[in-house]
């Protein structure tokens, strides 16, 4: 990790070579276990391992910052939630939740497809010698597309890219920016809303109370009695994820 | 300044006034329309005070027009009072100017004067009435509208006036609505004169495409550029109006159902005002009429034509206030007959004299329907005139009036447009006028004679009296104007009345009209004279000479003709044959059209969108993979479009 | 290293995520298929700033997570109703939207 | 890597700051049974090597060669993953410590840091948020309640004080200007704004001092805030299934991380290697900063200690009050006051001392905001415990207590 902590910025070396075909594999494995296995902990480590793999690519790239917010967020806090909820509900494993036959041809063969069409997008002219990422890469032929490289375009002082990437987002990117902020609040508003859980807890005289009349009208949505069979189960489970596995 | 093309007389000055009493002219709409709004808001705290109110307006508004009629008076001229604009779009601009002259001066004083007498009289007729207040609030309404109406510079400002008048007189007529009958009467009154206004409006546009303008005084100094096609039809569809409002055949229907409202709405606005305004809006045209001599032909035959028929039927009417519709309806015919024969000065004199003693008969009959408990057959009366004395005398002064004996009003004004129409050379119209005017002696006298004289046939539980005094007050005054009226204004042919409108009257020197022969006026005012004479006894010896009993329908003729009369010539009749089935079939067409075709078109389109959403929403599996796996299609899809362009 | 083989693995983790997606019922691994996407793209983006040597590319990643971020707060707690309502977390039976 | 640096230098360079943190974390854990042994008035151990200094080795060398029981119905990989990830995450977070200055060994110069990042500090923060998993998936692991319990409120406590501690970051980097740990030592270096003081980043920004201690606490696991292990309530915790050499790893990775926490903090908010070196000569004076940062780190791990054995577990609840209500709060308000002292510096017309005694203004009113909003927190918590547990479970005695007011005012 160290070596690769000091190599990874220089652009077009072996080093970068090397280390894209090691996090690539990851990446791709990962991903393909993520969507395999039939435990969805082992399937939620497997992408925590995906994600890390994508941070390692992104130092490849040059964008060192964004290799650490993508662990910060998508490692530290996103994947947590996922599995934080995974072992809120006790479900880590759905071995009834697969597709039938037809589908998985269908999915397999679609997912093909478009796979194909990727491969033929993109082999040829963006993988010839002038999409050699660096200021010295030589010129693109004909159907070629060049590869600039972020080293010139950076600070002297700011390898990372945190500096080039926080002046766009407060100069050319404020109103995105400002909106992401306040997409943020009203996701996190509609969280607290949604988590609020009160069909659950009817002897809890506070929440009933305070929520009667939206009470009354999410009663209607309960349209069969699988509710009623998950609250008691929830209830009764008491500790979640104790009562599932068998071994 | 503009020079007009009326050349009866010294023409008039132009004058801008917007100061001096001129200037406070748009008071006297102003007042009764603050009156209106007023007694209308206040109808629940105040009551019957609301009538204080509306009496105060009116009255208010008739001394303002005094003022400005004395102004007017003193300085003769063409006066505008410029108001605001209404509308300004393009080169078309409505302003609500005032224009003042004699014409308005004249209309203003009858106007607020009989309305005035009205309101006073109203106190007493609808005392007790659950809509007492309202009812003086539309009067207030009527007559600032009929005011806008008279006040109007612009015919359109003119046509809005109208309109209040017809909506008013709508809303007065159909006061008592609880009856259905009331309320079909205020209906026919409406879209009869529906039909009149839409001939007003084409006669508007064609006004608008000939002159560009609508200002009266532009109109009435361009009148001698038109063509006589244009002067042609532009006269006959401002007829088309007037004759709408003033009931001229073939729209006279509505007036004699009008009486369906309370008495002094009969007085005031079917009798002395309203009905007269398209007597006015063709005087006050008078310019452009005079460019068609073929038009005035046909206003005055329609005029005289009206005059008889409307006579023939007043005589077999029993209803005491039908026969005065009628009455009513052949005067005006007089009015128009005046103005085909282009005696402009003595159309406006007749309706002066007619708001007098019209009103006066009104106001009488409703007297006499008060004191016998509204009942209205005259054959159950009789011998009123000892227990209603001042409507006995007050009656009889109208009678005598109306029927043409000197010197009340009546004679010199219908005398006047008769002796008019044969030294303009109308000969015809002439003869039938005079028939019309022994036939007015005839019926009013009946009409008199049943009443007033004779033996009581009233009723044993009727118990007739004397009218109280804001009744009989009324009465009295509008007796003294009838009866001196005519004295005073224009006594002989070329009177007081007839030199102060000759400004505001287009002359007919030019038409080359000639006398329709050799009789001299000193010999044509006898000739009415014996006229109504002969009318008065024929009546007597028909309904007075005998004894008529009570409870015993006595009329001395009877026949196919008298019932033609009674029935009025089945006009109504005629109607509903040809137009209410007409429009009743060309409704249940549209009916059909509306329910087969538009309604058809309308769920079949909603048909097929649910047939098409019936299948289509298969799609819909409510499935998070089966839109995934849509998704995945259209992507394939859009990369093949793709790399098959870039390729 | 030439830039196409980021395109094509990001490609290829975009397929497969998507392939997730139609294979499993599981509403929370269907999640992961999404975020597993959303990478892919990010990628992507990342790869194309240092192509073009600009940073819009960084800024669509940046933003990228942050729509991530808000999808799976959301998402998580409309899941956990879910399961507290209809007891599973197959995203073949929730199916209200129907027809 | 730099061509002209030979291969060895970075070995040597990482050899010894791991050797270092080691050796720190074995003297930890002998210091910490020592020192609440004396709290508790006993002696702690004390019979291998002088003062038992050796007694962790010996520790180590027996769970080495404990049997492993790994019971049967544990997840099994995931079950073997986790210790490593702590253990991984704890010593990659040191990499971008520095413990000492610039040293010149065998005509190399090489300095005592593994790895001087562009974005040093974030990766402290990016992989302590790596190491929940490793508690998290411990107690998943065991299919045993008491562990996953532990995990679920490790993770929750874990991602709930990140929150406030990278806040806290925040404003470090933000007034330093940089996200480079050597530039944000540099920055502490020499005297501050005040004459007289250290030019360490706690002075100026002290709230955010205070929020990332009290944040490092919980982060670290430690008491007051060991709800993960809590013995009293979940026995152990999330290691509760774990036994010899894995469990060997939690123990090294938690006391780890108490050693890794203190030198975070004293990188930077203390100075890191920074202080005077008397002189010295250039031979020996690179001991200077690895003594000043040893001393300061151990202060810090001592503290860590004192709060061990003097204050009892906080509630559950009480603690997530903390961390949202108050450090997060706190933490947001000082990284706009910092942000908004940067922006006025850079624009200038302020002189130093009345920006001083602004930011000292500023950092008073936020801790008296800290302090009032954590009684109040504090008062509304003791109201809502009913509302908050449920309350068969957690409160037998609920009914015999009176209640609340505002549960009577409560319609049926």
């Amino acid at each position: 990790m160290t070596l690769l902590a000091q190599v990874a910025p220089t652009a077009g070396g072996t080093a970068e070579v090397v280390v894209f075909w090691v996090f690539a594999v990851i990446a791709l494995g990962s991903a393909i276990a993520v969507i395999s296995l039939r435990n969805v902990v082992h399937g939620a480590v497997m992408l925590v391992l995906n994600f890390l793999s994508i941070g390692g690519l992104f130092l490849t790239l040059e964008s060192a910052f964004l290799s650490v917010i993508q662990v910060l967020v998508y490692g530290g806090a996103i994947m947590v939630l996922f599995l934080f909820v995974i072992m809120l509900l006790g479900v880590d494993r759905d071995d009834l939740l697969q597709a039938d036959l037809r589908t998985r041809v269908l999915a397999i063969a679609g997912g093909a497809l478009l796979a194909g069409a990727v491969l033929f997008a993109f082999v040829g002219p963006y993988t010839s010698e002038a999409s050699v990422c660096g200021p010295d890469a030589p010129a693109p032929g004909p159907g070629e597309v060049a590869c600039a490289g972020l080293a010139e375009a950076y600070d002297e002082d700011d390898g990372a890219g945190a500096r080039f990437l926080g002046r766009s987002l407060f100069t050319t990117y404020t109103y995105p920016f400002e909106l992401a902020a306040l997409l943020l609040t009203v996701a996190t508003i509609g969280a607290v809303i949604l988590a609020r859980r009160r069909d659950l807890e009817p002897e809890d005289e506070d929440l009933a109370d305070l929520d009667a009349a939206a009470a009354d009208d999410l009663d209607g949505d309960d349209l069969d009695g699988a509710s009623g069979a998950a609250a008691e189960r929830h209830v009764a489970g008491d500790g979640p994820g104790t009562t599932e596995r068998g071994g | 300044m503009i020079q007009l093309a009326y050349a009866a007389g010294e023409a008039n000055e132009v004058i801008e006034a917007t100061s001096g009493v001129i200037g406070a002219a748009w008071l006297v709409p102003a007042l009764p329309l603050v009156g209106f709004v007023v007694v209308l808001l206040a109808t629940r705290t105040l009551r019957d005070r609301a009538a204080v109110i509306a009496i105060a307006a009116s009255a208010a508004a008739f001394v303002v027009s005094v003022a400005v009629a004395i102004a007017v008076l003193a300085d003769p001229a063409s006066y505008v009072r410029p108001m605001p604009t209404w509308i300004d779009v393009g080169g078309f601009t409505v302003t609500f100017d005032l224009l003042v002259d004699q014409l308005t001066a004249v209309m203003l004083l009858v106007v607020t004067g009989v309305g005035f007498l009205v309101h006073l009289y109203s106190v007493g007729y609808m005392h007790g009435d659950e809509r007492y207040p309202r009812f003086f609030a539309y009067l207030n309404l009527f007559l600032a509208s009929m005011l806008i109406l008279v006040l109007a510079g612009d015919l359109l400002t003119l046509f809005l006036g109208w309109e209040l008048v017809g909506l008013s007189s709508y809303l007065l007529i159909g006061f008592w609505f609880e009856d259905a009958s009331n309320a079909s009467a205020a209906k026919k009154a409406f879209v009869t004169n529906r039909v009149g206004d839409v001939s007003f409006m084409v006669a508007m546009f064609l006004a608008f495409a000939t002159f560009g303008t609508l200002e009266i005084l532009e109109l009435v100094e361009d009148a001698a550029t038109l063509s006589s096609t244009t002067a042609f039809a532009l006269v006959l569809l401002l007829m088309g109006g007037a004759a709408a409002k003033s009931a001229q055949i073939p729209l006279h229907v509505w007036l004699p159902d009008a009486m369906a409202g309370p008495t002094p709405v009969s007085a005031l606005i079917h009798a002395a005002t309203m009905v007269t305004a398209g007597v006015y809006l063709t005087v006050r045209m008078s310019p452009v009429l005079v460019a068609s001599l073929d038009a005035m032909t046909v206003i005055a035959w329609i005029g005289a034509l009206t005059a008889l028929l409307a006579a023939l039927v007043a005589v077999r009417q029993d209803d005491i206030k039908k026969i005065l519709a009628y009455s009513t309806v052949s005067q005006l015919g007089f009015m128009f007959i005046a103005v085909g024969v282009g005696a402009f000065r003595e159309a406006i004199f007749h309706l002066v004299t007619h708001a007098f003693f019209k009103g006066l008969l009104f106001l009488a009959a409703g007297s006499v329907m008060h004191a016998m408990a509204n009942r209205t057959d005259i054959w159950r009366m009789g011998g009123l005139r000892k227990v209603m004395p001042v409507t006995f005398a007050t009656s009889l002064i109208g009678w005598l009036a109306i029927s043409g004996i000197p010197p009340f009003a009546g004679f010199f004004s219908k005398d006047q447009i008769l002796t008019e129409a044969y030294l303009h050379g109308f000969g015809g119209v002439y003869v039938v006028g005079l028939v019309a005017a022994i036939l007015t002696a005839f019926y009013m006298s009946r009409w008199f004679f049943l009443i007033f004289l004779g033996t009581p046939r009233w009723p044993a539980d009727a118990h007739p009296h004397e009218s109280p005094t804001t009744m009989t007050t009324p009465l009295i005054i509008l007796a003294v104007l009838s009866a001196g009226g005519g004295l005073a204004l224009n006594p002989v042919h070329s009177g007081p009345l007839y030199q102060f409108l000759a400004p505001v009257s287009a002359s007919v020197e030019g038409l080359g009209l000639t006398p329709a022969g050799p009789l001299t006026e000193a010999v044509l005012i006898p000739v009415a004279i014996v006229a109504a004479l002969v009318g008065i006894a024929t009546a007597w010896a028909a309904y007075l000479r005998r004894d008529v009993s009570q409870g015993v329908v006595r009329e001395p003729v009877r026949g196919p003709l008298a019932e033609l009369f009674e029935r009025k010539f089945f006009v109504d009749e005629l109607y509903e044959a040809v137009f209410t089935r007409f429009g009743r079939r060309a409704a249940e067409v549209m009916v059909w059209f509306d329910t087969r075709v538009i309604d058809g078109a309308v769920n079949g389109a909603g048909a097929a969108s649910l047939a098409v959403a019936r299948t289509t929403r298969r799609t819909q599996t409510g499935g998070v993979r089966t839109y995934v796996g849509a998704m995945l299609a259209g992507a394939i899809v859009v990369v093949a479009v793709l790399m098959l362009q870039v390729r | 290293m030439e830039i196409g083989y980021y395109f094509i693995l990001s490609g290829l983790m975009f397929c497969i995520g998507l392939v997730g997606v139609l294979l499993r019922r599981n509403a929370i691994v269907l999640f992961m298929c999404v975020e597993l996407m959303l990478n892919a793209v990010n990628l992507t983006l990342a790869a194309a700033a240092r192509m073009w040597a600009g940073p819009d590319g960084q800024v669509f990643v940046f933003f990228v997570i942050v729509v991530a971020a808000a999808e799976v707060v959301v998402g998580l707690a409309i899941i956990v109703n879910l399961y507290f309502r209809r007891g599973t977390l197959d995203v073949d039976v929730p199916q209200l939207l129907r027809w | 890597m730099e061509p002209s640096t030979p291969l060895w230098v970075p070995v040597l360079q990482t050899l010894v700051v791991f050797a270092y943190f080691l050796l720190f974390t074995a003297l930890l854990i002998w210091a910490e049974r020592r020192v609440v042994g004396r709290m508790q008035s006993r002696i702690g151990p004390n019979r291998i090597g002088p003062g038992g200094v050796l007694q962790t080795l010996i520790d180590g060398v027996k769970m080495f060669f404990k049997e492993d029981v790994t019971p049967s119905m544990v997840n099994n990989p995931i079950y073997t993953v986790a210790p490593l990830v702590g253990v991984i995450a704890g010593f990659l977070t040191v990499a971008v410590i520095p413990i000492g200055g610039e040293v010149t060994l065998f005509g190399e110069e090489f300095t005592l840091v593994v790895a001087d990042l562009h974005v040093g500090v974030l990766w402290v923060l990016a992989l302590s948020s790596l190491h929940v998993y490793s508690t998290f998936l411990a107690g998943w692991a065991s299919n045993s309640p008491y562990p996953l319990m532990g995990g679920i409120r490790s993770s929750a406590q874990m991602i709930s004080y990140e929150i406030a501690q990278g806040l806290a970051v925040a404003s470090v980097f933000v007034y330093a200007g940089s996200l480079r740990v050597s530039d944000i030592v540099a920055a502490q270096a020499g005297s501050g704004p005040i004459a007289g003081m250290p030019g360490w980043y706690a002075i100026p920004l002290f709230p955010a001092f205070v929020v990332f201690v009290v944040g490092m606490v919980a982060e670290a696991g430690r008491p007051p805030f060991d709800l993960a292990e809590a013995e009293g309530e979940l026995v152990g915790g999330f290691h509760t299934e774990y036994s010899g050499l894995r469990f060997g790893m939690f123990m090294l990775a938690e006391f780890m991380s108490v050693v890794v926490m203190s030198a975070i903090v004293v990188t930077l908010f203390l100075g890191g290697p920074s202080g005077p070196t008397f002189g010295l000569p250039d031979a020996v004076a690179w001991v200077m900063p690895v003594f000043w940062f040893t001393l300061k780190t151990a202060a810090f791990v001592f503290f860590f200690i004192l709060l061990r054995g003097a204050l009892p577990r906080t509630r559950y609840h009480r603690l997530m009050d903390l961390g949202w209500k108050v450090l997060i709060p706190v933490a947001l308000v000082w990284v706009l006051v910092t942000a908004a002292w940067v922006l006025v510096s850079e624009a200038g017309g302020i002189s130093a001392a009345t920006r001083t005694w602004l930011a000292v203004g500023a950092g008073v009113i936020v801790i008296a905001l800290l302090l009032t909003g954590e009684r109040q927190t504090a008062r509304a918590t003791d109201a809502d415990v009913d509302a908050w547990d449920d309350p068969d479970r957690d409160d037998p005695d609920r009914d015999a207590k009176p209640r609340a007011p505002h549960d009577e005012e409560v319609a049926p």
